[in-house]
């Protein structure tokens, strides 16, 4: 990630401290798309304000200590002074002026932030060229993101039951790509309980809620990875439900489009063959690879949903975006890929038993074996720009 | 919310006098009680008789005019310390007042 | 009614602690309804598969209990009439009078529920059936509390103990039976008469 | 419970004989502190238990900031630390801090406006052993291997039935819920007592800012406590009967608690801050030698913002996806909830301002309160933007928050009120020396904890999270804070260490005399440590600071002069034959069976049974005990705590028969 040093001084030492953290790649403090820029100009100047009236106070505070201390030099009661009517009005007034100024300032920055962009751009969709409103249905559950991607559009589109939608054009988890220079709408629901949708780099964060429909949008002016968190405490692994938004210039993005619509290939070599048998046995119950089986059947979990791992290899994380996929030479992580087969509970703390993420399989290791060859088919591998950018510890 | 003594003390001595002479008859409790089942009546024609678009504000008058009519009478505070009404009053705006903004944050009137 | 100044300075309000305890609490348990009420209205129209509020209402019948519990607020504030004037036999009587129509009341509420439970609106069925049988419950136990209060009263009236003197104990339980009186007052307007979602 | 036994007015005369309503005859020890109806030992019980519970709650804390010192930490899994963070919340927001300004409330509160008890001193025996029967219960839950782990707010649907399967959210709802019991009553009691009985002349515009604060925490808990009531009951219900109200998969709606919740939940902050502001403003004047600047003031700042408390509480959902107009409408209103803060701190300096002021522990603590509490309250005004909040909530900077106005302002507020009442309540002062190096260790401890919380929630540093990867740049500032928590607890030590050598120094030396600081309200009017009956006699109050003003006057010049010395002032203590409410066993007895019911409504619904059973026994016994005690040691008569107030009961008993018959208040 790029590292953003903020000009010192300007918010006061606190806060320059805050910005000088290194890969601090979900800084709040460094803006990276026109809507978190919006929250940054308004909050810089409020930071400003509060720091000027903390060191008022303190250093008042100090003053007093220092200026009024007993110090024993006479035996003489201070004056009682009971009261200033003109202070307090003055010390009531002041304060509100400000805060009403702030206050105007920060209703139009709720104004903008809700005002949504009626842009489109033109894409083409399995050779039919559409116009696309872009727009992203995002569902939580525990302890992953799900994006679905609708390009014929969402109207009428209920979310009001997540666990039960209709099939998509691309469904991908945990990394949101999305075209640079493009407000992106996010439709949001959960399908278990409440997850916050946050990528501080692009905006601030966004409750999704079961039952409803939130709505937040985003859009990155440079293309490049944005990193996320779950922020709403979500239960067991919430502290390991994380996610990017991967923006693409339009080109890369219509490459990544393409690709995304196809169905998963059909395996030719021996190894990953039986991998997929075992794949149609055992993961099929909850994963749906496009092209073997459909959601239709739903996920044997709470949620009623697993990743889908259509195009697994195009992405560059897994398990809610905690483990690499690659090294950072652009070659597959097996040792963690084998490992999350062989026991998932071990690698991410979960409720397996209580039908909430991914149980230990029971595979014997010629079985991962093949499972890894299988899965290895699935999807192009992306850019090793997205794969360095991406990399998580 | 506070009290302030002296305007207290004055209801109090009031509130005693009228403990000792001014209570209602049992004749006034009951014509209070004819006017409430009255009213109730007219309540629950309304589920007999369509009156359009007037019913739920009529029924809203004659729920809180029967409100008023039993804690005046029936709960004294008509007589009793302005105190009382205070306490009780304060509670019923404090909860109407909350209770009605979270169900306009909850969309209730739009989409009841 | 002295003008002790002991009993009546700037350092209180020179009302009974008693009294003021109930109303203080009265005050309190407008927010504990106001909840009750907004979780019911929030919910009323959604009731899933099962059945709505506006086609399992019996106006009618709760009418007729609604009746009976106004009628109840007349009753105990007769008896504590009764009683202020120390006539104990009347002041039973309508304390008698006040328990009956209260259970009058509780056995109506009894009756619709389990009409309700036949009729396919269990306490699980859907969030309006969750929220209205917890409403209208709540509202149950509390008038039945009251007519264990109404029983004690009875109780020691009996024993001889509740006499002129104490009338201000009957005068705090008759707050207590009007305010729950007052809170259905509200619910049978704003639950039952108000049009009701229907399926 | 309390609407039952505060009507069951029976009387009692014939209904005596029976053994078991006797009262409890002293006794001593141990058994004079479990039937106590004495005002002080209560308010001492419910600062023993809040201390217990502190050390609890810290001990917790201080898993957390180990848990988190380093990058993928291994002290406790995910799912310990989830329990362990809710508790932590969970005890010191209900069983610390709040209890707390219960023990000052019931300490100091009868004292201030100058009475002898409170109005009902057994429902005020009750709401302590209510409140620490809620608090045992919920620790209990460690015992079962099954503590609350959805955190203190809760949220459902993560805390329903079906995502929080153990029993871990039926102790919070439970517990929490027989706490409540206790605060309301507790709130009901307070203000009938402030209301009926202060001091002769004493307005309620004569009461100190302290005594005021607590009046308005009490009108927040008589109508914030039912609200969290009904959430947490219908918590219950869907997780145990089955009922639909936050599960979505049946239409219920999540958001219902959250509103219901922070409806409780904002009010709840005020209650936790406002007994401190009370503090700080006894101890300011008194240390700066000044009255109190603006005390009209600081008293309806207090309740302006106890008041504009109700319309805010929607600033914790500015994320959930309420409508923009909520969130615009709230974000206004929490802002400007801010006014009347900054008026208290401008007038807290103002009070120092041209005083002569004694830097002792107390006034460190104060003053301290004063600055820290002035971080939280900006940092909380950035975060009222609620722009700004959809980056801020939810990350450390709001925990940082938080802490800064819990700690640095609850929790320091109550330290400098030990300082300067500890005489008041044991008869000898806390040692300086150590004192400083408690405040300078908590300050210091405190700012090195919570402050770099502020640049890790602004780097992006999620709460509630177990355990955070390397390279988010978290590494240094957590590690910093965990070092920081050290020294808070250092802190803590000097504390407890300061309290035992205190004891043992003052250990066969006369008491403290009266008025160790040279202070101005009602309860420095009797000897340290207070007399068990207070006050000798009525005092008459004419002003402000009436104690202050019996001892000093201005001569011509304005100049302040002695006019008497506080050993002429105060009262000797040594009044005899003081009618005093008798002890009694059932508060005890009625909170014992609470528990019970919890847990039969968790394990086995026959186990409510002898629960349910032990709380009716002790309604009926509560209801016909005997006024008093003939044998105690308090002298017979009725119970005196009504002595001011209640004229009615006095005008009965003087105008009939005279028939032996129990006053209503005795019943409470």
């Amino acid at each position: 990630m790029q590292r953003f040093l903020r000009p010192a001084g300007m918010v006061g030492a606190l806060l320059a401290l805050a910005g000088c953290a290194a890969d601090a790649e979900l800084d709040t403090l460094t803006p990276k798309g026109p809507d978190a820029r919006t929250i940054d100009a308004l909050s810089d100047p409020v930071f400003l304000v509060a720091g000027v009236v903390f060191i008022i106070i303190f250093g008042g505070t100090g003053y007093l200590w220092w200026r009024f201390r007993d110090d024993h030099s006479d035996e003489e009661y201070p004056e009682q002074v009971h009261g200033n009517f003109r202070l307090e009005i003055l010390w009531t007034i002041i304060p509100t002026v400000i805060l009403v100024v702030i206050g105007v300032f920060t209703i139009i920055t709720l104004t903008d932030l809700n005002r949504y962009e009626d842009n489109a751009m033109a894409l083409s969709v399995d050779g039919d060229t559409t116009t696309w409103e872009p727009e992203v249905v995002v569902v939580g559950q525990q302890w992953w993101w799900e994006y679905r991607y609708y390009f014929g559009g969402t109207e009428g589109l209920d979310l009001s039951d997540a666990r039960h939608l209709p099939p998509a054009d691309i469904v991908t988890a945990n990394q949101l790509v999305i075209p640079v220079g493009q407000e992106i709408e996010l439709k949001m629901s959960s399908r278990d309980v409440i997850h916050s949708h946050w990528i501080p780099a692009l905006n601030g964060k966004r409750d999704v809620v079961p039952g409803r429909t939130t709505y937040w949008k985003l859009e990155a002016e440079e293309p490049g990875v944005y990193f996320g968190q779950c922020t709403e405490f979500c239960g067991l692994s919430h502290s390991r439900m994380r996610m990017q938004a991967v923006a693409l210039s339009p080109a890369d993005f219509q490459a990544w489009v393409d690709q995304q619509v196809q169905p998963a290939a059909e395996p030719t070599d021996p190894a990953a063959i039986a991998g997929m048998a075992i794949f149609e046995s055992q993961c099929a119950r909850c994963h749906v690879i496009d092209g073997v089986n459909d959601e239709t059947k739903g996920a044997d979990l709470i949620a009623n949903a697993a990743p889908n791992l259509t195009h697994l290899m195009s992405r560059t994380t897994y398990a809610g975006g905690i483990f690499n996929l690659y090294e950072p030479d652009g070659s597959l992580d097996r040792t963690q890929l084998e490992a999350w087969l062989r026991n998932a509970p071990a690698e991410k703390p979960a409720y397996a038993e209580g039908r909430r993420g991914m149980p230990a399989m029971g595979l014997g290791e010629t079985e991962i074996d093949d499972v890894v060859a299988y899965l290895e088919t699935l999807g192009t591998r992306p850019s090793m720009d997205v794969i360095v950018a991406t990399e998580v510890e | 919310m506070s009290t302030d003594t002296p305007t207290t003390e004055a209801t109090v001595a009031e509130a005693h006098d009228d403990e000792a002479h001014d209570h209602p008859t049992d004749a006034k409790y009951v014509r209070i009680a004819i006017l409430l089942a009255v009213i109730t009546a007219a309540e629950v024609a309304t589920y007999f008789v369509d009156i359009g678009p007037a019913l739920i504000p009529t029924l809203m008058v004659m729920m809180v005019v029967k409100f008023f009519y039993v804690a005046a009478w029936f709960m004294h505070l008509k007589f009793d310390s302005v105190v009382f009404t205070r306490f009780f009053v304060t509670g019923l705006i404090l909860a109407t007042a909350v209770y009605c903004i979270a169900l306009t944050a909850s969309e209730f009137w739009s989409k009841g | 009614m002295s003008s002790d100044a002991h009993a009546v300075h700037d350092g209180g309000t020179g009302l009974s602690n008693n009294k003021l305890l109930m109303w203080v609490f009265l005050g309190s348990e407008c927010l504990l309804f106001g909840g009750l009420i907004s979780a019911y209205l929030i919910n009323r129209n959604r009731f899933g598969d099962g059945p709505a509020p506006g086609d399992i209402f019996d106006i009618p019948f709760t009418s007729v209990s609604s009746f009976v519990l106004l009628m109840s607020s007349l009753t105990m504030v007769l008896s504590l009439s009764a009683l202020q004037r120390g006539d104990i036999r009347n002041n039973r009587i309508w304390l008698w009078t006040t328990a009956l129509l209260g259970a009058l009341f509780i056995g109506g509420q009894v009756y619709e529920f389990t009409t309700f439970l036949r009729e396919g609106l269990g306490y699980t069925t859907s969030p309006f059936s969750s929220a209205f049988f917890t409403l209208t419950g709540f509202h149950g136990v509390h008038v039945s509390l009251g007519i264990v209060m109404l029983m004690s009263l009875l109780i020691s009236s009996y024993r001889g103990t509740l006499r002129k003197e104490n009338s201000e104990t009957v005068e705090i339980v008759g707050l207590y039976w009007h305010f729950v009186d007052v809170v259905w007052i509200f619910i049978f307007t704003v639950i039952y008469l108000v049009p009701s979602p229907t399926t | 419970m309390s609407e039952q036994t505060a009507e069951l007015t029976v009387g009692g005369d014939a209904a005596q004989p029976l053994g078991v309503y006797s009262r409890p005859k002293g006794g001593g020890g141990w058994r004079d502190w479990i039937t106590t109806v004495d005002h002080k030992k209560i308010g001492i019980l419910y600062g023993g238990a809040a201390l217990l519970f502190f050390f609890v709650g810290g001990f917790e804390a201080l898993l957390i900031r180990l848990q988190l010192a380093t990058p993928n930490g291994t002290v406790v899994g995910a799912d310990l630390y989830n329990q362990i963070y809710t508790m932590h919340g969970v005890t010191m927001v209900f069983l610390v801090i709040m209890p707390m300004a219960a023990a000052f409330a019931n300490y100091l509160l009868p004292l201030q406006i100058g009475a002898r008890d409170v109005a009902f001193p057994r429902l005020n025996a009750l709401s302590f052993w209510v409140f620490l029967a809620g608090g045992l219960f919920l620790n209990c839950a460690w015992l079962f291997g099954d503590a609350p782990d959805g955190g203190w707010f809760a949220y459902s649907p993560n805390t329903g039935v079906s995502f929080s399967p153990g029993h871990g959210m039926d102790f919070y709802a439970i517990g929490l819920q027989i706490a409540g019991i206790g605060s309301l009553i507790s709130a009901m009691n307070l203000i009938v007592t402030v209301l009926n009985m202060r001091a002769p002349g004493m307005t309620l515009f004569k009461m100190p800012v302290f005594s005021w604060m607590i009046l308005v925490v009490q009108f927040l808990l008589l109508f914030a406590v039912p609200v969290i009531t009904v959430a947490l009951f219908l918590l219950l219900f869907d997780r145990n009967f089955g009922s639909n109200f936050f599960n979505p998969e049946m239409g219920g709606d999540p958001l219902l608690w959250q509103h219901l919740f922070w409806i409780f939940g904002h009010p709840e902050v005020y209650i936790l801050i406002l007994p401190s502001f009370g503090i700080v403003s006894e101890v300011i004047p008194t240390f700066a030698r000044k009255p109190i600047f603006g005390y009209e003031f600081m008293v309806f700042s207090g309740i302006a913002i106890g008041f504009m408390g109700w319309g805010v509480w929607a600033h914790h959902m500015f994320v959930s996806g309420i409508g923009p107009i909520s969130v615009g409408a709230f974000t206004l209103s929490t802002m400007f909830i801010a006014v009347p803060t900054g008026v208290k701190i401008l007038n807290w300096l103002a009070t120092m301002w041209g005083g002569k002021i004694r830097l002792n522990a107390a006034m460190l603590f104060a003053t301290g309160v004063v600055s820290m509490f002035t971080i939280g309250g900006l940092s909380g005004v950035t975060h009222s933007l609620s722009p700004a909040d959809t980056q801020q909530t939810d990350t450390y900077y709001i925990v940082a928050h938080f802490h800064y106005v819990i700690f640095g302002g609850a929790l320091l507020g109550f330290f400098a009120g030990f300082y300067f009442w500890w005489p008041k309540v044991f008869g000898h002062k806390l040692g300086e020396t150590l004192g400083k190096w408690n405040f300078w260790t908590m300050i210091v401890g405190f700012n090195v904890t919570f402050g770099p919380m502020h640049i890790l929630g602004l780097n992006g540093m999620s709460r509630r999270i177990d355990t955070y990867s390397p390279g988010f740049g978290f590494e240094l500032w957590n590690m910093v804070a965990t070092i920081g928590v050290f020294i808070i607890a250092l802190g803590v030590l000097f504390f407890v260490l300061n309290v035992i050598l205190s004891a043992r120094r003052a250990r066969g030396l006369p008491p403290e005399p009266p008025d160790p600081w040279d202070a101005r309200s009602l309860e420095w009017f009797t000897p340290n440590p207070t007399p068990v009956h207070n006050f000798d006699e009525d005092i008459e109050v004419s002003s402000l600071d009436e104690f202050w003003h019996r001892k000093w006057t201005t001569d011509e010049n304005g100049k302040v002069v002695r006019k008497a010395t506080a050993a002429e002032v105060c009262q000797a203590g040594d009044a005899e034959n003081v009618h005093l409410p008798s002890p009694s066993y059932w508060p005890i007895v009625m909170s014992a069976g609470m528990p019970l019911i919890g847990f039969g409504l968790m394990y086995n619904l026959w186990l409510c049974v002898p629960g349910a059973a032990l709380v009716l026994m002790a309604i009926y016994a509560w209801v016909f005990e005997p006024p008093d005690d003939p044998d105690g040691p308090f002298g017979h008569g009725h119970d005196d705590h009504d002595d001011h107030g209640d004229a009615e009961a006095g005008d009965e008993s003087a105008s009939d028969e005279g028939a032996p018959q129990e006053e209503a208040a005795s019943v409470e």
